[in-house]
């Protein structure tokens, strides 16, 4: 069964489209949902939780209808909004129990659950806290302990790393990859940040402009190119210079020299490493370039210009 | 600079749908008014008029548009964060307080000085004599002023402006001024009667304190309102927020 | 006014430290900003805001001296004419569209020609699509455009952003990273907050990284790697002979430990600096074609972490 | 988790994620944790300090008659000696009820429209109506604690006063069900009303204040209009004024709406609606009508959210 499936969903607001016509069909496991700010990926996860109607078109949950039967909808999943979403002045274990409750679980079980799930997103002595005192990581901690409390078979979220700084963004992408792999529920997880839903995700859906732009495995997506990606930690110029002069194809970005490869033939790998040590420099990277989705999904001349 | 500063505040004040909530308030008396005069009854014609400007004009739309003005000019921007684009220009603290102090002062009188006004001469079918009019008008004007300023030095002390000015207005001023007499220094509303008392020959309107007294009452609580503004906006820190 | 700039640091900190009560945001912090764009990194709540509120003048520091253009900079509106200030908070006036936002902003500095400079300033940004729609309805990408407008509004000097690039996507960052680099190289400052490596590694010429309210590292980037070379690390290495190129390697001083597992080979070297100096030359001497070489985590990630650890 | 079997050896168990098996109740038990927990943070319970003074400042004042006259009971017995009737209690107080819904109504549902927590409720399995009339109830339940509670207290200091306590209990026993019944009338309208108000307006600061305006403006120009104009018309002017209505319905309830001539019109808003002279049961059916109206453009304005 599909996890969900639309055909021709439209929402429009009196000025905007937010959603043109969105046909999809979502396998189970972990999927990123990516797509530049506005392009409707808050909306489609409101109209399938049931919260906003679409202006046209259907939408099916777990084999639910999301308009009409969407309180059921919302018994069996979870959602984890983008935005600030907990009360400041309640500690993060009434706060949970609270939800648990709100999903009809009953009193005692939602008190275990509770403990469980914070155990589970790594709250420990500080979910007896008001959340007003925490930090940005632990409110992320506590949303999604909400979403998690009632056992939903779905979960979104909705750009679970935002305002995260690098090990917070880790811990939470983790977090995630647990819930997906062990924990066994599905996900269905908006970034925008591209490398975040590399990294987590197995299935990809981009939409832009309220509309399908891809959709499939990443693994399809990122195709490895023939491109080896030489980094050294000083003078790629000279590098480049080198390597030219022995007849490969070069780029200089930065730090890294980009080498076309064509075949992938040992060759290419021995004249760069050859290389490298007549001029004696530190190699820190020697890699097959895989194409990444930022690439996938920006304008060629953008791409270029990241070197820093 | 200055004007910019009017214009955003005034914005802020009576955009949306707050300015249409605020109009409906002041079209109350005019209403009444209106309703009196269809009713046919001209001899108590003063005695309504000075009920109606002393019983709800000064006690009730005044010092409720002040409240929500003045407390909102500067509170609001400080609550939102906003102020932090008035804070990072080259303009001095005290012509943020002032352009606030005088924006939340036009705001209350274009509530309640017009509305007065029209109802007077509804009531009275034109300005009628005893200057009731002008005491109406300039009492008015005198408390619009004093009210939003004291509101908005208020507001940059303490983010809860609004609950200690409505403590203010509807347990001090409307009990504990009328049980001790000595309290009628601290109260607005008294300096507003006083001025309108100094105005008209009217037998209806009495009040506690003279006109001068009124008067010095009135520019001390708004000096010292603004100067208590001006400090603790200079000294307004902004911290982190998250 | 640039050049002027140019000759001193606009911004200078020195042994400054805040305080809130008991808990100390900032301690003991000295640096100076001088021209180009300077990135200011470090983890959440690590007291970023907090500096840059002490440079703004919006906080007292409760020690030391912060200056901008040299001035004191505490309570002091003045220095804003040749400073710019882009806050964290997403707060803006809903009511405004993004070119009376800068326009507003222009006249509260008293430009000569406030309508030119607010053009200007939204072209800067490229929000003219949207600069007559209400802010209330913009997206947070949008919304962090126009601050940015109004802050350029009176072409500053110095320009300070706390977190400039939240809630933007990926175009509207590279476009923004774009238009700073463009006034860097004119030869202003530009101070911004990030806790976003990335970011922070593809703008700035210098950094500065704030953890726990103390600065643990400020430089270059590549000088405060150079400097870290004997940070332990993982590397992940695919090659035509993983068992020869393993007894190769093993005898290097710097290895700590080689783990084969299925077609590939995991390094962990107690010098970064060493091993990347020697791995070269000890692949070609054993013979064995490197296919793969990659450090097992971000080689920036992990310096960043090793700062935030320590 | 599961049970140890008693074993000698030790036990390694699994700490995993674990599914949910239990029960799950329905949206009826849903709404009552939420109608719970909103009663809750009325009187600020699980909240901060500053809210439960507020709520509990409130809740003393609003007993401050009832506790005058304990106090005056035990030190003067009296047999019949009433210092305040339970038929005004109410309307003495009614001051403090006004500023207990403005504050707590905007904490009710201001709250989790500001902190966005509105969306976390609206994507559990509950409809918004619910959600809606939840936090009405519990605001009008919380006023309970503000009206009838102090009666019953109040109603016990009499007895304990009285020169004979069965007696007294005896002839007065009558004022219980009326004290009960205009009681829950007054809290559901408050409640409404109030909920009605704070649902509209975005800021705190602004609910505040159109709780107190709605019930103090409706009061005052009401009160101007009945007084100044001279028409008998203007009697169906007391029907916009929630707290004219409410003095109706406890004063017809207690059966001391007094009789009044024509020319009595000024002065107490009880006296007001003596004068206006509509059969006494329309009172309390205006009250309900204000309930109903009030909740039904509630339940309107939480659909359209989000």
């Amino acid at each position: 069964m599909a996890l969900i499936e639309t055909a021709g969903l439209t929402k429009r607001y009196s000025a905007v489209t937010a959603l043109d016509g969105l046909s999809l069909e979502v396998e189970p496991g972990i999927v990123g949902l990516v797509g530049p700010n506005g392009a409707g990926k808050s909306t489609l996860i409101k109209i399938l939780l049931g919260l906003v109607d679409a202006t046209s078109g259907s939408a099916e949950v777990l084999g639910l209808d999301a308009a009409r039967e969407g309180l059921r909808v919302r018994e069996r999943v979870g959602y984890m909004p983008e935005h600030d979403c907990l009360p400041p002045d309640q500690s993060a274990t009434n706060f949970v129990i609270h939800m648990a409750r709100m999903s009809g679980i009953p009193p005692s079980h939602a008190r275990e659950r509770a403990a469980e799930v914070l155990r589970h997103v790594g709250l420990f002595e500080e979910r007896y806290r008001h959340v007003g005192g925490y930090s940005t990581g632990m409110k992320q901690r506590v949303k999604l302990a909400q979403a998690l409390v009632h056992d939903p078979e779905l979960l979104f979220l909705d750009e679970p790393t935002n305002g995260l700084d690098p090990q917070g963004r880790d811990e939470m992408l983790d977090l995630v990859a647990r819930t997906g792999n062990e924990f066994g529920i599905s996900i269905i997880m908006s970034s925008h940040l591209l490398s975040e839903i590399e990294r987590v995700c197995e299935g990809l859906i981009v939409i832009e402009s309220g509309q399908l732009m891809r959709t499939g495995r990443i693994a399809e997506l990122t195709d490895e190119t023939a491109v080896l990606a030489v980094e050294v930690e000083w003078d790629a110029d000279r590098l480049a210079a080198l390597l030219a002069e022995r007849g490969l194809e070069v780029q200089a970005l930065g730090r890294t020299v980009e080498v076309a490869a064509a075949g992938g033939a040992d060759g290419v790998h021995d004249t760069i490493l050859d290389a490298v040590v007549t001029l004696e420099l530190p190699l820190v990277r020697l890699e097959r370039r895989r194409r990444t989705l930022e690439e996938l999904f920006q304008p060629a001349t953008e791409t270029a210009g990241d070197d820093a | 600079m200055t004007r910019t500063l009017l214009m955003l505040t005034a914005h802020q004040l009576l955009g949306q749908r707050r300015a249409i909530v605020i109009a409906l308030l002041a079209l109350i008396p005019i209403v009444i008014t209106l309703l009196y005069r269809l009713a046919g009854d001209t001899e108590g014609a003063y005695g309504f008029t000075v009920d109606m400007v002393g019983g709800f004009v000064f006690t009730l739309l005044l010092p409720i548009g002040a409240l929500v003005f003045g407390t909102a000019a500067l509170g609001s921007e400080v609550e939102d964060g906003t102020i932090v684009y008035l804070l990072a220009r080259p303009i001095a603290r005290w012509r943020i307080v002032v352009a606030k102090a005088v924006v939340a002062s036009l705001a209350t009188m274009v509530l309640t000085v017009p509305a007065t006004l029209i109802m007077v001469l509804i009531a009275l079918e034109g300005l009628g004599s005893d200057s009731l009019w002008l005491a109406a008008v300039v009492a008015g004007i005198a408390g619009s002023i004093v009210y939003s300023t004291l509101f908005v030095g208020l507001s940059t002390i303490t983010g809860r402006a609004l609950i200690i000015g409505l403590v203010y207005v509807f347990v001090w001023e409307a009990f504990i001024t009328s049980l001790f007499d000595g309290t009628r220094w601290i109260s607005v509303r008294q300096y507003v009667f006083g001025i309108s008392d100094a105005l008209t020959s009217a037998p209806e309107v009495t009040a506690s304190l003279d006109g001068s007294q009124a008067l010095i009452a009135s520019a001390i609580v708004v000096a010292v309102s603004l100067l208590v503004g001006v400090r603790f906006l200079k000294r307004f820190e902004i911290g982190e927020q998250s | 006014m640039a050049t002027e700039a140019a000759t001193n640091a606009a911004i200078e900190v020195r042994n400054v430290s805040r305080w809130y009560g008991d808990v100390v945001a900032v301690n003991d912090i000295s640096f100076s900003v001088g021209p180009g764009i300077t990135g200011l990194l470090g983890p959440n709540g690590a007291g970023k805001s907090t500096l840059l509120h002490m440079i703004s003048g919006f906080l007292r520091p409760s020690a030391g001296a912060v200056e901008v253009l040299g001035e004191p900079s505490w309570r002091n509106t003045e220095i804003f004419r040749r400073v710019g200030l882009v806050p964290e908070r997403e707060a803006i006036y809903p009511f405004l569209g993004a070119r009376d936002f800068a326009l507003a902003s222009a006249r509260l500095h008293g430009l000569a020609d406030p309508h030119e400079a607010a053009r200007r300033a939204v072209a800067l940004v490229e929000l003219e699509d949207a600069q007559d729609r209400a802010m209330g309805g913009y997206s947070k990408g949008m919304r962090q455009r126009a601050k940015i407008a109004a802050a350029l509004v009176h072409d500053p000097d110095v320009l300070i952003l706390d977190e400039p690039f939240n809630g933007t996507d990926p175009r509207q960052r590279l476009q923004l990273m774009e238009m700073l680099r463009r006034r860097a190289a004119e030869g202003r400052t530009i101070l911004f907050s990030s806790h976003i490596l990335e970011e922070v590694e593809r703008l700035a010429e210098n950094v500065l990284v704030v953890v726990n309210g103390r600065l643990a590292a400020s430089g270059d980037f590549r000088q405060i790697r150079h400097l870290m070379t004997d940070r332990p690390h993982t590397f992940e290495l695919r090659s035509s002979d993983n068992r020869a190129l393993a007894a190769a390697l093993v005898g290097l001083p710097h290895v700590a430990a080689i783990e084969i597992s299925d077609g590939r080979m995991d390094v962990r070297t107690s010098d970064f600096g060493a091993f990347t100096a020697a791995i070269g030359r000890a692949v070609r001497d054993s013979g064995v074609t490197l296919r793969e070489l990659r450090p097992a985590d971000e080689s920036l990630e992990s310096v960043f972490s090793y700062l935030v650890g320590s | 988790m599961t049970t140890p079997e008693p074993a000698p050896s030790g036990a390694i168990y699994d700490l995993g994620y674990q599914g949910y098996e239990g029960p799950r109740l329905g949206r009826l038990y849903a709404l009552w944790s939420l109608y719970l927990l909103s009663l809750r943070n009325a009187f600020g319970i699980g909240r901060g300090a500053l809210p439960k003074v507020l709520a509990f400042g409130l809740v003393v004042f609003a007993f401050t008659p009832a506790v005058v006259t304990l106090i005056v009971g035990a030190v003067v017995p009296a047999d019949d000696f009433e210092i305040f009737a339970p038929r005004d209690y109410y309307g003495i107080i009614q001051f403090i009820l006004v500023i207990f819904v403005a504050a707590i109504a905007s904490d009710l549902v201001g709250n989790d429209r500001r902190s966005r927590t509105l969306a976390l409720y609206f994507s559990r399995p509950i409809e918004r109506d619910d959600y809606a009339l939840a936090k009405i109830a519990a605001l009008s339940s919380s006023l309970l604690a503000l009206t009838v509670l102090p009666q019953v207290v109040m109603f016990a200091g009499n007895a304990l006063g009285a020169a004979n306590g069965l007696d007294w209990m005896r002839d007065n026993v009558d004022d219980v069900p009326r004290f009960v019944a205009s009681g829950l009338i007054l809290c559901v309208t408050f409640g409404a009303v109030g909920i009605l108000v704070a649902s509209y307006a975005e800021r705190r600061a602004f609910a505040l204040i159109s709780v107190v305006a709605i019930f103090f403006v409706s009061l005052t120009v009401v009160g101007i209009i009945i007084s100044e104009i001279d028409s008998d018309q203007v009697r169906w002017s007391l029907f916009l004024s929630p707290l004219h209505v409410i003095d109706g319905s406890t004063a017809y309830i207690f059966d001391a709406i007094p009789q009044v001539d024509e020319f009595s019109r000024n002065g107490e808003p009880i006296n007001q609606v003596a004068w206006a002279d509509f059969p006494g049961y329309i009172w309390p059916l205006a009250s309900l009508a204000w309930a109903a109206l009030a909740s039904a453009i509630v339940v309107r304005r939480f659909r359209g959210s989000i």
